[in-house]
């Protein structure tokens, strides 16, 4: 188990962000079971759970899944701990964009087409999830 | 080296918030009254499972939350007690099976007339704890605590005179 | 009424003296005129020679019914005099088992209110008053060759103000015709005001008011629910208050005295006349009295003995005033 | 001012370890009163409590006060060892310095100061202690059992070879209970019937046993030796002294309706015993669905009846008895799933409850005893079960482990099995939680003999697809989502609380706990016990529990019943209320609040003024009250005044704690 200030830090400040404490899952992956976007993940929900609760930040920052989740919260509504991995995931987003100091998403990266073709709603989402 | 010589007894409300600017040191004391069979057991259970709180709240065990007499709670007040808890079983479980369905009544009717008389809603209050819930005991003592000490000292209701003996 | 008060009480003194002649009543409890014009204190008649002292007019705002309690102790049989609070009164210390009632022959007597003298006083405009006249409602106050005439209604007590039953609710003959509803303004009106105060203000409010007190416990004298025989302010084991007249004993003494009263006090208002110093006695009880309506329904007190005072009582589904989460 | 000795326990390092007991002890010396003061490792101890024994002696002592554990815990210990050393054991107060201080606070200035205050309290009350006599009361030889299960019979059976007779009241029609419904039990695969059936003929048959079927407990007053029941045995509509048990009238009713005891997956009779082997073999007609009783005709039970025992006017009847000690044992329900609407339960006739597809084994259930798909009445071939439905969920289900469900499961996969070998089970778990003699063997031959594939993980839905069941889930030890075409889903659903468990709990008087599972007496040391004296709990009301455990805890609780029937007299409760008659005005307000009737008028003589008077004042039965105390706040004038904790003691703990 990794135990470092750095990775402690960054468990509490997801926690304090989320409200959620990875600690209270009992890994019965109901989640992973019931997400709708598994099957494009890396690692499924539970597993990042799971590496948070090992200490793991790094892996569990450097997993697609918390950058793929959709936020559905089905996950969320089915959680037999009153967890809800969706805004877990939106803390893991949130603390490793700013310990990064960077955007995974850069507005001059978009082509002219792609900014046409998207819907508004699309970009400004992309946006708040992706930069800080 | 009692938390007691700490406390400022004043006359007045203002007068102790002064002092309590004064002495950082001031910590409250809030008297708990709790009836045997769920409240004093709640807070048993509190101990069992080493959930902590503050050691503001000192309890006295009495049979039923319905053997608490109004005086007792104003004697309290007067003899420097800055907050007053009487805590019973839940309504319906009371071990003597009407005990607490009087207490509402009875302390529902006394809260708000020392309400009028001056004192903070927050320094006298009624709660349901049964014997399983240690966290609540717990939680309900944090809470109060934590409420009396946004209050600052209370002067209402005290007695000038009384100082402490040993 | 003061008109024809003297009409009034021979009719009274007609009835009750049949009942005391023949034996049936060993006792009657009247009133009968002070030492000045505006008092009248009570009366306890044995014989005819007594009741020539009776009198009824419009200061007979003593309470009878509490003389019963001690005078049932040496009296088979006592009669007695009863206004609208004043039986209501009765019905206090019947429930309380105070009072036998099959040894008591209640007379009732409608009441159009007592009048307060500080009011007459006030009336008078700086002359002393050596005595009134009444009609229709209206108040002659004479005095230094002059007079003055004020409504009724603004000379009445305090008590009398808000009174809702002015007539007998029960007794066991009527001597005079009932009166008419009033009109009692709203009787919570200055608890609602205190109640709009901070607790802080209220407080002030009370320590002025209660730094008075003399803790000459007249009050708890005058009133028909206090009828212990030993009051908890006099006990020595345990010694719940002392005796010093001390701000935070004050408040014990009148918190309790009110609390002794929750759900039992029947507003009758004696203990604020009878208070020396002119506490606001009668706020406390009336915010009892409205809060315990408003949390456990309606009730009013002295009405029906039969009828359980809600202190006694409960329903499994009562509200709180305090969080039951 | 009596001569008090203060005697502090360390508890190891339990108290020691966060009060400074030498502080304590140098203050304790000072309070009112002390004329000595020890402190010892272990109080409770024989060598502890020989300390106090040579002090009161040695140094004469009248009042003892210890700073231990909760008096909840030990009070009765220090009462004994004051007794024994010649005191009354009422001359002793305990301050709380462990729940309530040591365990509570981490900073020792804190908890020392505490302590200290919480010590004064109670040496402040122990000088006004006075010595009381506990009152010595009569104890009816007679048990309740309320609840006909397999931990009703046994506590019957066991109370009634002790020699005490017992009434079993049963709720349904048939004793048996839960147990009843099961067609086989782990981890053994006996068959429940076969084991059931001689115990429920064995209560029915024996001369100690009375059994009060289709009955229910309506009201419950009274305390330990002397409860007062009143029972309602609801109107059978069926003279049971002459029916035989024929059952033709059952065979001509022609009213059908769902079988309750069949989880409604079959129909009985609105004339009907639940089950075949029902004891009493006597039906019941439900009022509810008869026509007779619906719309006036029919009768032809009554015509067809050969010994004429249908009797269409027979009226409930309130029985009301008295019984000495009373075991409840009132069983559990299974959760209803319809909530978790991802698992399609209700939505689909293949998806059933645990004890529903129990049904499918017994040869007297819905399917005859084959296991087939209600939807097209064929045997399934993939089988799914479904762990933890709102067990280990504080979401939307219970917080707590059922902790049967592992077991069973494991059970229904082997039989499954064994009634169709083609079969495939898959079971979808949390954690196997294996607890128990030979479990953890039984569900590895599941897994190993009977190839039961064991897939740690969730489901996330139940997909209806055709005349099969899609089933999605996940497998996390491997991090793979699982996709299953399954013919049937079973549902391991919480064990719960009956319905109605909370307002049984108040008719009878003991409390339950937040899942309205009802209260033991203490976790661990008093298991079968409750708060209330003489009433004793066992099985599944308690808590979720095997067959095993719920006949253990039943015979358990039978002890504790016997032990207590077989006492001359029991104490009463010492703390009682006492009326200071001179001082007393005789309202009764007393008597109005009073819980148990304790209190009544009683007319007394007074000299007033050289004349006899008499008047009334409130009197208490020592023997009625249980000490509550309600009645001293009713009194305004202090006159009735509760002993052991009496006005003036509560005033001097207020003025103590505030010092």
């Amino acid at each position: 188990m990794k135990q470092t200030e750095n990775h402690s830090r960054f468990i509490e400040e997801m926690k304090e962000r989320s409200g959620q404490d990875p600690a209270c899952c009992l890994q019965c992956a109901k989640c992973s079971a019931a997400c709708p976007v598994s099957a494009v993940m890396d690692l499924l929900p539970h597993q990042v759970i799971r590496y948070l609760q090992l200490g793991f930040t790094d892996e569990a920052c450097k997993s697609k899944t918390p950058w793929v989740c959709a936020s559905c919260f089905t996950c969320a509504a089915r959680c037999p701990r009153d967890l809800d991995l969706a805004r877990m995931m939106e803390g893991i987003r949130l603390v490793a964009l700013r310990r990064r100091e960077g955007n995974r998403l850069n507005p001059g990266e978009l082509t002219p087409e792609q900014l046409k073709q998207l819907p508004q709603q699309a970009l400004v989402s992309g946006f708040r999830k992706y930069t800080k | 080296m009692s938390l007691a010589q700490n406390r400022p007894k004043t006359e007045a409300a203002t007068a102790g918030m002064e002092a309590a600017a004064q002495d950082r040191a001031w910590e409250p004391l809030i008297v708990a009254f709790c009836c045997n069979w769920c409240s004093y057991a709640g807070g048993d259970l509190a101990g069992t499972s080493r959930m902590q709180y503050p050691s503001n709240i000192k309890v006295i065990r009495v049979p039923c939350s319905s053997r608490m007499n109004p005086l007792f709670i104003l004697r309290a007040f007067q003899r420097g007690a800055d907050g007053v808890l009487v805590a019973g079983c839940h309504p319906g479980d009371c071990h003597y099976s009407t005990g607490n369905y009087l207490v509402r009544r009875r302390l529902s009717a006394f809260k708000r007339l020392i309400e009028f008389a001056g004192l903070e809603p927050e320094r006298f209050e009624v709660r349901w704890i049964s014997s399983s819930e240690g966290d609540k005991f717990s939680e309900v003592m944090r809470e109060m605590t934590a409420a009396i000490k946004a209050l600052g000292p209370n002067g209402k209701l005290r007695d000038g005179r009384w100082r402490k003996i040993t | 009424m003061a008109e024809n008060n003297v009409d009034y009480s021979a009719k009274i003194r007609g009835v009750v003296a049949q009942d005391l002649l023949s034996g049936r009543i060993d006792l009657l409890l009247g009133w009968e005129k002070g030492h000045y014009w505006w008092q009248s204190r009570p009366l306890f008649a044995r014989d005819q020679a007594d009741l020539e002292r009776l009198a009824w007019d419009s200061f007979c705002a003593v309470n009878l019914s509490r003389y019963l309690v001690d005078e049932l102790k040496e009296n088979k049989k006592v009669g007695v005099l009863l206004k609208g609070c004043d039986a209501r009164a009765l019905n206090r210390l019947v429930q309380d088992n105070m009072v036998p009632r099959e040894r008591v022959i209640a007379y009732g007597l409608p009441c159009p209110g007592m009048l307060n003298y500080a009011a007459l006083l006030e009336a008078a405009a700086g002359r002393k008053p050596d005595g009134i006249a009444e009609e229709n409602g209206q108040v002659t106050v004479r005095g230094g060759g002059v007079e003055l005439t004020v409504p009724r209604d603004r000379v009445l007590l305090d008590k009398c103000r808000h009174c809702l039953y002015p007539n007998p609710v029960h007794c066991d003959q009527l001597l005079l015709t009932p009166v008419g509803e009033r009109q009692a303004p709203e009787r919570f009106s200055a608890v609602q005001e205190r109640e709009s105060l901070s607790s802080d203000a209220r407080f002030a409010y009370w320590e002025k008011q209660l730094e008075r007190c003399l803790r000459c416990y007249a009050c708890r004298q005058a009133c028909p629910y206090c009828s212990c025989r030993e009051c908890f302010v006099e006990q020595e084991q345990p010694r719940w208050l002392s005796k010093a007249s001390q701000p935070s004993e004050n408040f014990m003494f009148h918190l309790i005295r009110a609390y002794h009263g929750a759900g039992r006090c029947i507003d009758c208002g004696e203990c604020q006349r009878a208070c020396p110093v002119g506490i606001p006695l009668q706020e406390l009880n009336r915010k009892l009295i409205k809060d315990i309506n408003e949390l456990y329904g309606h009730y009013e007190a002295g009405l029906d003995p039969g009828q359980e005072p809600p202190l006694l009582t409960y329903r499994p589904d009562d509200p709180a005033a305090f969080s039951e989460k | 001012m009596p001569r008090v000795g203060v005697f502090i326990c360390w508890c190891g390092t339990n108290i020691a370890g966060t009060v400074d007991i030498e502080t304590v002890v140098e203050t304790a010396r000072n309070f009112p009163g002390v004329v000595h003061t020890a402190d010892y490792r272990y109080l409770c101890s024989e060598i502890g409590q020989d300390l106090i024994k040579e002090a009161i002696k040695n140094e004469k002592l009248e009042q003892v006060v210890v700073g231990t554990c909760s008096p909840r815990m030990h009070e009765s210990t220090f009462r004994k060892a004051v007794a024994e050393a010649g005191l009354n054991p009422f001359l002793l107060e305990v301050a709380n310095l462990r729940e309530h201080c040591s365990w509570v606070h981490q900073d020792k200035t804190e908890a020392t100061a505490k302590a200290i205050a919480l010590l004064r309290a109670a040496a402040a009350k122990a000088v006004l202690n006075a010595p009381l006599i506990a009152p010595r009361l009569d104890v009816e030889k007679r048990a309740l059992v309320i609840g006909g299960g397999i931990a009703g019979i046994q506590a019957a059976l066991d109370i009634a070879e002790a020699g005490y007779p017992v009434d079993v009241v049963e709720r349904e029609p048939s004793i048996g209970g839960r147990m009843a419904q099961l067609e086989k039990t782990f981890p053994t695969l006996d068959c429940a019937a076969c084991i059931l059936t001689p115990k429920m003929v064995e209560a029915a048959q024996h001369p100690q046993i009375n059994l009060l079927t289709y009955s229910e407990v309506e009201e419950v007053k009274g305390f330990v030796g002397q409860f007062d029941v009143k029972i309602r045995q609801k109107a059978r509509a069926i003279d049971a002294t002459k029916c035989t048990g024929c059952g033709v009238c059952y065979e001509k009713c022609p009213t059908k309706t769902e079988s309750e005891f069949e989880m409604g997956l079959a129909k009985r009779k609105a004339i009907y015993v639940p089950f075949p082997q029902a004891v009493p073999n006597v039906p019941v007609i439900d009022r509810d669905n008869c026509l007779y009783f619906r719309k006036g005709r029919c009768r032809i039970c009554e015509k067809e009846c050969p010994p004429q025992a249908v009797y269409f006017e027979q009226q409930d009847q309130i029985l009301e008895r008295r019984y000495g000690a009373i075991v409840v044992a009132t069983g559990f329900d299974q959760l209803n799933p319809v909530e978790y609407g991802e698992y399609a339960y209700g939505q689909h006739p293949d998806v059933l409850t645990s004890l529903e597809f129990e049904r499918f084994f017994n040869a007297a259930g819905p399917t005859g005893g084959k296991v087939v798909r209600l939807s097209d009445g064929k045997p399934p071939r993939n089988v799914v079960f479904i762990q933890c439905v709102g067990s280990r969920d504080k979401a939307r289900g219970m917080n707590y482990c059922s902790k049967i469900c592992c077991m069973f499961t494991a059970k229904q996969a082997i039989l499954l099995k064994e009634k169709v070998p083609e079969a495939r089970s898959y079971v979808f778990y949390i954690d196997v939680r294996t607890a128990g003699k030979g479990y953890e063997e039984f569900q590895r031959r599941a897994a190993e003999q009977y190839g039961v594939a064991y897939l740690r993980g969730q489901v996330g839905k139940v997909f209806p697809d055709g005349d099969r069941l899609t089933v999605k889930g996940v497998d996390s030890l491997s991090g793979k989502t699982i996709e299953i075409q399954a013919d049937m889903v079973v549902l391991a659903a919480a064990s719960v609380a009956r319905g109605d468990a909370a307002q049984v709990g108040r008719v009878i008087g003991i409390n339950s706990d937040q899942y309205h599972f009802f209260n033991e007496a203490h976790p661990k040391l008093k298991p079968v016990e409750t708060h209330t004296a003489g009433i004793f709990i066992a099985g599944a009301c308690q808590a979720p529990k095997d067959i095993p455990d719920s006949v253990a805890q039943a015979s358990a609780a039978a002890v504790k019943a016997v032990g207590l029937l077989a006492k001359e007299k029991l104490q009463g409760e010492a703390c009682t209320a006492r009326v200071d008659q001179s001082g007393c005005s005789g309202c009764l307000y007393c008597e109005a609040v009073c819980p148990y009737g304790a209190i009544s008028a009683v007319q007394i003589e007074e000299h007033f003024r050289g004349e006899k008077l008499t008047r009334i004042v409130a009197e208490v039965n020592a023997a009625l009250c249980q000490g509550c105390g309600s009645c001293t706040v009713a009194c305004r004038s202090g006159s009735i005044n509760l002993q052991g904790y009496t006005n003036a003691q509560i005033l001097a703990e207020v003025d103590a704690i505030c010092l």
